[in-house]
């Protein structure tokens, strides 16, 4: 048996053994263990899964043990993920910690640094959220507005963030802040601090999905030790940047490959047969895009393994995978008909399907609009003239 | 008959315009909302379109209406889909009144005075299933001594928890799928048998689930003629359609303006968005898009108005090409908007919200282009 | 009997008893009379016809007597096409004189122009061409280059013209040109010179199609007596901005309300069902499309009669019904399947199919392109600022 | 299976590529259209596809072919695309190969090596009516002492005109409609009662409208099973849609590389017209369908490699998806062009002539969306 196959084999094993069957069916996205301070466990199933995956460094499977990953070659991280897959484990521990911050700090970061906030990420100690959107710069993060004053032995953080995402959940926040006003880009710097300072205030906002992930978040003399910032002084845009491209790999990789690529084949199997014609026709012509979408993610993964893939077409696949899935969600409700326009019932689970619809609208908006993400292929894949 | 407003209509429009931006702009939704309002609109409000003879606008003179047409009903609707305003002028004022105006006098002068004075709330209850397939009506209404026994499920009927009387798509002869064999009734509130379940929609309004357990209504109830009711109840439909459309025309109208607004004000790469050419045409077509949805259901509106021949075609047109314009205000309204348009707080979303419930009723664009082919030969 | 009552009785009676049968059938594009010194007619119906409109000044109906025209009302003007339509009386004269630069210079023309050229136009003795684009401008015409030299008693007129429509055919060609180079639109002037001038040659462009409607036109010292110019010196602008206008108005009230809007309904009399199911749906949605348009025709027409109808309005007419024009024409082609790919056979009449579908593809560039109407509508419609 | 190309599968590319750039180039479509050549393409040429391997790409090396696979078909395809190349290599090396691979060995022995030296034009019967339906087949096979007579006629046969052996779907039993009862025939050129029609089409290819009277074959021309035809007609019509996903992918792909280069010189108002954000992102949107539609291709070949129970799905979804986004390619290519692209000179007209044949060619998007839909259980 080569060294590959034993490692399945013993993997697979382990899971078997430890993957209570509660914790094999599908989740939402809500349902999951998000750890931090204020984590709390949905079920006993939950906590033993997070906690036999966590002793073994398996939430951040291919980290390095010295910051408590679990050490794994990306071959035997594939194979992981393969076997998780095979059994329908769900993810012990969802975390922008491990999806946003861990990257960065890894390439970023001091060694105390890694040493320090690593293993609390991996053990989901600390709950991070992001700081990164302002009020008046949403796509433009280079107009961001949240100053850092360098007071000496410390920084003092005064502005206002928005769309962080449960920052009123979140321990702790990487945040983009100005630190020097002449420059653009060239003036911001990436911190880190606790969400407890003094000073720090939180405001979730309601969507139109009736749902709050996101808050705005107030900086008010918040004062944060000089020593916690990532990269050089002026030099967060190229953390920031780094961070982007990954989040724009991540969801393209993560969101859109999964799941049932023919919405029809789906709905034919909740409603029966699909009798509007036009309606028929409309969603034959976007399971045609959904499953020509599919084997593109495939490639693109293939071509990210190899290092083959163009650096901007994360931005195809963000624009691309959004602009489908909304669509998507509107022939959802299309197909639904007035059964899914219900909001409260019980009948419709407190309007799953109208909310999801609706929450579907932000996909093109957060992460880089659909405009920026053209904008960014025009530019670097096109070389199109001023773009 | 020109394709714009007469004088006449203009002043109707100049007076709806302003009353209903004042009495019931979208804040007056956000309240009824916030409130959980179990009414899902405000009664006042519905008094006060009677006083300004707005309920009446199909209700012919000799019954106590002003006797106007769908171009003056679509002028309302466009108001009322421009502020969002809760209301039951569409299914009572409009589709109800229009079965009723095919009633006898018996009928006529039992229901049209209360709809005028603002007393009555009609509702309309044709879908039995989640798509709107008026001729799958499978509800069954059975002879039973002077009368019928209606047994069978109703759904997504607008303001049926509270409506007054319940025009009712039955199936008296034939099998689901016939347009033979229909018959209208006029079911009053309370009726022993019935059940009514209201349900919230996105939209903030409420629709009515409703189960007839053999619920007897007496031979006065039917409207038209037993197994006839197909040509009515296509009457019905194709006012409300055109109602709809009109009441889409203003969300679009709306979401565009606002968005057309926030392009000239938000600035981003420190640039008005506006400025940025994308932008600019995307925003010319949609300008384009609903310019002519507008021309599709004032065309629709005459032809209704004038009982011409065609006019079922081009309600179908009209419903099915203002569902889609309205669509695209919608969706490109939001991402326009970008991360403000997800909130709660732009009215935004509230029109998107609205639009899909529109969308839904009487049949999507879907429908509708179907129908469009149908009815041309293919 | 109302006055125009009895004018409609009459007009019915003298077009019954002067517009011969085969006047009456449907013709295409390029069946028509055209007039000018090398006109010729393809059959003596169509010389009597024309000459019986003609001797009426009924080529022309709503233009004055005194420069050759019928001298009719507006009201009148429409009971005659109104009649005409009835019966399916051909025009009895295509020309760019009438639609394009009579309108001119009934504007700008002075009275020696006007009962110079227009009866020339009226009679069809002179078939116009009209020089605008240049190979550098197309939709820019504000970067237009030929040249005419003020040489005291004459223009010099030297450069080169695209796109100017049967120009090999044409007798005179109305002609934008530049006076002064150190202005853009300022510099341009509108003058009037017979083809047959020294120096004037031209070269018929081959399209797509397979036609050539279009030529380049070269003026290699061209001297234009100093007459010959509409408007002021360097106001050539104003006029051919107007003439824009009317053409755009005359395209969008011409072009698109007419003939049958139901694609489907068209195709299942040629074919019968259409039975690709989503070939179907397409063509559904095309004609919900279509049918609306008509409407918007009809709304548009309406209000430019009474005066309603927004300036940039045309602009909004020409982008929509073109891009529908061009949707249509695609559908037709997937309809036709591969009888519509023959391109030489009898059987496809030569390719009447794929040579229309092929040319539709200028209905979006030609008047200006879609993109341009785009922009006219961002800018004077919506008012959208740097548009 | 990785979703990229091989080492060698990018060295066929590398060799394929420049050939067709070098010896038939939109120029030689030019000649050939010009002088109204007789045949459509070059003998020539196919003479060069033989000598370097590519007639046998699909021909196992056991019947003297090199024995590749679809991908590595389509990457000759698309470069074929990308020059328009005339040539019969789609219906020859793709399509028939792939009907006579399935064939008994005294026929594979009778065609493969003709094909494979370059000797044997082959071409596909299928279509009867102007669409593609190939279950609709009617073509009567009638058994006739130890062989059959066919009698009907098929069109859209593309190089029937000069093609040695035309590969035919006819019906032995059953019923147009019905997939069983199809048998798949060889037959040879000039067969008695075969009369062909050339007929040049919008993008100066040439293909046959074919009429059989009572053509006379012996039972040795049967491709398979009699009545059993289906499944081989499945195979050959999928290897053919997968070559013109293929093929319509360098169409694509050229008209986007043409385009852009054009928005990055021609000068509009100033500027260039590269500049202007509106384009960019058409550009950018096209951009991104065309590799979408180049994931699907070469998804939908490597199944077929693999024999895979799903190729069918996955070539329809090329098939549909590479149609959309060519058409979508050409479709702003000629705008972007303005002018100049509608004149004979510019090369994009000529990409979108291709293109609408090719879109065609073994049904179009419409009728592979509608198999999605079919195989998806709705």
């Amino acid at each position: 048996m080569t060294e590959d196959a034993s490692f399945r084999a013993e993997t697979r094993a382990w899971l078997e053994a430890n993957c209570p069957p509660a914790m094999r069916q599908p989740a939402g996205f809500d349902d999951a263990y998000w750890g931090g301070r204020k984590g709390h466990f949905a079920s006993p199933e939950q906590q033993q899964w997070f906690e036999a995956m966590a002793a073994r460094g398996w939430t951040v499977p291919d980290w390095p043990k010295e910051y408590g990953g679990g050490g794994l070659s990306p071959e035997q991280a594939k194979i992981l993920r393969q076997e998780m897959a095979r059994l329908g484990c769900r993810s012990p521990l969802h975390s922008f910690g491990i999806w946003m911050l861990g990257p960065a700090l890894l390439k970023f970061g001091t060694e105390e640094q890694k040493r320090h906030y690593l293993p609390e990420i991996a053990q989901g100690k600390i709950r991070w959220c992001q700081g990164y959107s302002e009020p008046g710069a949403g796509s433009d993060l280079a107009g961001l507005q949240t100053r850092a004053e360098d007071k000496g032995d410390h920084w003092l953080v005064n502005g206002q963030k928005i769309w962080t995402s449960y920052a009123d959940k979140a321990d702790w926040i990487f945040c983009l802040v100005r630190t020097d006003p002449s420059q653009k880009q060239g003036g911001i710097s990436f911190l880190l601090f606790d969400m407890a300072s003094p000073g720090v205030s939180t405001k979730p906002i309601l969507l139109i999905s009736g749902y709050s992930p996101f808050c705005e978040t107030f900086f008010d003399n918040v004062e944060v030790p000089k020593e916690q910032i990532v990269g050089a002084v002026n030099q967060g845009w190229t953390v920031a940047k780094y961070l982007l491209g990954h989040e724009r790999e991540m969801i393209s990789s993560m969101g859109f490959a999964a799941g049932e690529p023919s919405l029809g084949h789906q709905l034919a199997g909740e409603y029966g047969p699909i009798e509007d014609p036009v309606l028929r026709a409309e969603i034959a012509l976007h399971d045609v895009d959904a499953l020509a979408f599919r084997a593109m993610s495939e490639k693109f993964l293939d071509e990210l393994k190899h290092g083959r893939a163009h650096p901007a077409q994360p931005s195809m696949m963000k624009y691309a995978g959004t602009e489908l899935n909304k669509r998507r969600l509107e022939l959802d409700m299309a197909a639904g008909g007035s059964d899914a326009l219900e909001w409260e019932s019980a009948r419709s689970e407190q309007g799953t399907r109208p909310r999801a619809w609706l929450r579907s609208k932000a996909n093109s908006i957060e992460g880089g609009t659909s405009e920026v993400q053209l904008g960014i292929i025009a530019k670097h894949i096109l070389n199109l003239p001023g773009a | 008959m020109p394709m714009f407003l007469t004088e006449d209509q203009a002043m109707l429009k100049d007076m709806a315009g302003p009353f209903l931006a004042e009495q019931a702009p979208v804040k007056h939704l956000r309240q009824l909302r916030d409130s959980n309002d179990a009414t899902g609109f405000s009664r006042d409000l519905w008094k006060q379109f009677a006083e300004m003879g707005l309920t009446g606008v199909l209700v012919p003179a000799e019954d106590g209406g002003s006797g106007l047409g769908h171009v003056e009903a679509g002028i309302v609707l466009e108001e009322i889909g421009r502020n969002l305003s809760p209301s039951p002028f569409l299914s009572s004022a409009v589709a109800a009144v229009t079965a009723l105006k095919g009633a006898d006098a018996d009928m006529r002068g039992r229901y049209l005075p209360g709809i005028v004075a603002g007393d009555t709330v009609a509702a309309i209850a044709v879908d039995e299933l989640r798509k709107h397939r008026p001729v799958e009506t499978a509800l069954r209404a059975e002879r039973s001594g002077n009368g019928f026994r209606l047994t069978g499920g109703k759904q997504f009927v607008a303001h049926g928890h509270v409506a007054d009387l319940v025009i009712v798509a039955a199936r008296t002869a034939g099998a689901a799928g016939e347009e033979q064999g229909i018959t209208l009734f006029a079911v009053d509130k309370g009726a022993a048998g019935l059940s009514v379940e209201g349900v919230r929609l996105a939209d903030s309004s409420i629709a009515a689930r409703m189960l007839f357990d053999g619920v007897a209504v007496d031979a006065g109830a039917v409207i038209g003629d037993v197994d006839g009711g197909w040509a009515p109840l296509c009457r019905m439909l194709d006012a409300g359609r055109a109602g709809a459309a009109a009441e889409m025309l203003g969300v679009a109208g709306a979401a565009m303006d606002m968005t057309v607004d926030y392009l000239k004000q938000r600035k981003q790469f420190g640039r008005l968005i506006g400025e940025f050419q994308a932008l600019q045409h995307r925003a010319a077509h949609l300008y384009s898009e609903i310019e002519i949805a507008r021309a599709a259901t004032l065309k629709a509106q005459q032809l209704l108005d004038s009982n011409d021949a065609k006019a079922d075609l081009m309600v179908a047109v009209a419903k099915a090409k203002t569902g889609r314009a309205a669509m695209l205000a919608v969706q490109e309204g939001i991402q326009m908007h970008g991360g403000m348009g997800m909130t709660d707080e732009f009215d935004i979303g509230l029109y998107m919200k609205r639009q899909r419930v529109l969308e839904e009723l009487f049949g999507d664009s879907g429908f509708h282009a179907d129908r469009v082919a149908r009815l041309n030969g293919y």
